[in-house]
């Protein structure tokens, strides 16, 4: 499962995706709408996305996860639109017969899909202004 | 021939539009969009250097040359997944 | 959160005993059961803990993330019982300000877990045997 | 003094029960139980090798000094968290 979607993400989805009998271990990992950004208080986010190709691009990741270690077992989903403070932007399942190599391809999904799937996240702060950010910086503010 | 555009995030701002039609010579590039581009809005040329260039869900460099029906897209810096 | 539990675990008890607005990541790992132990055909499994110690040892765990992360927000399931194939035998949840030290901390629960938390596997396999395993081993068929 | 000793797990069955009082002497260590279940059934000595006590939630060596009320128990090799 690879996909961009505009309801609310609880993990579960991903987890049923990547569930089988032969692996014992998964490895969830959430990433949720933080009430600040280097202190600046946030008010909410948007996430605009390029669907097809951001789905596209998630499953090459699973695929070089499969190249790297085997591990066939991976599903990513990513909220669009408005997103309120504690609510899940991203969702990354990992099933696999070993923890270690779990935790190592999840954390591979992550790094991957920050840099190469095609998703922009608009900042919205309690001061009224807003920004589209880039990685570690407010890219154009608008 | 005819490709499509699409712009997001930033360059949806920027351009005030999400999509377009365009209208290309043979031979056209990625490179002659965003001359296009430039010319309506020369402000935008400063953020190509941190932006990628999609063609049919793939990046691709300015010198990709371009097909009848293609997708094409502007890709500002990418933040998806999580700042953490 | 540190609990032994008799009851079927989701995963969502440790995420939402967790979540905090200024965490922005959660790694979540779950152990499920396998339909095989090096390949021998598992029919289900029984855990047993001593529950008083055994939360007693989950919370020192949590109290060695702290000093080692300065994560603070660690929770730990684990259920006792009968496991059929599939079901969660146990789950770990760690909310963190960066993932990079979110995953590294969950690891870590998982290997100070099986090290130091009183919790024993019996094994049903489907030729009718049955054992009590220690790590990577029948420790005593029954 | 008299203690409470528990056994889980393979203790349990070797053993056929679950817990236990034991009246001990002054100065009585977790030796002492060891070796007066050793004297019920000579082939628990074989696993103590592998196996860990504790007294009071507390991982406790052979060495540890028990007091009145203390509660003991015999923990077998450790199989929590998963195999994977």
């Amino acid at each position: 499962m690879f996909k961009i979607t505009d309801k609310i993400i609880t993990g579960s989805e991903v987890r049923e995706a990547v569930a089988a009998p032969d692996a014992g271990a998964i490895v969830l990992f959430l990433g949720t709408v933080r009430n600040n950004t280097d202190g600046k208080a946030v008010q909410h986010l948007e996430y605009e996305a390029y669907p097809p190709m951001a789905e596209k691009k998630m499953a090459e990741i699973a695929q070089e996860i499969s190249d790297k270690w085997g591990i066939h077992r991976v599903a990513m989903i990513h909220r669009v639109g408005k997103l309120e403070i504690g609510e899940v932007s991203v969702a990354v399942a990992v099933a696999s017969p070993h923890r270690k190599d779990g935790f190592k391809a999840c954390k591979y999904a992550m790094n991957r899909l920050k840099q190469i799937v095609p998703i922009w996240k608009r900042e919205v702060w309690t001061d009224g202004e807003a920004g589209w950010v880039k990685p570690d910086a407010v890219f154009f503010e608008t | 021939m005819k490709v499509t555009v699409k712009y997001f995030a930033v360059c949806h701002e920027m351009l005030n539009r999400s999509e377009e039609e365009m209208q290309l010579p043979e031979g056209a590039t990625v490179r002659t969009i965003l001359k296009r581009l430039e010319e309506e809005w020369p402000e935008i040329a400063e953020f190509y250097e941190v932006m990628q260039m999609s063609v049919n869900w793939e990046y691709a460099t300015e010198d990709t040359e371009l097909s009848e029906g293609d997708e094409v897209a502007l890709i500002p810096p990418v933040t998806g997944g999580t700042d953490v």
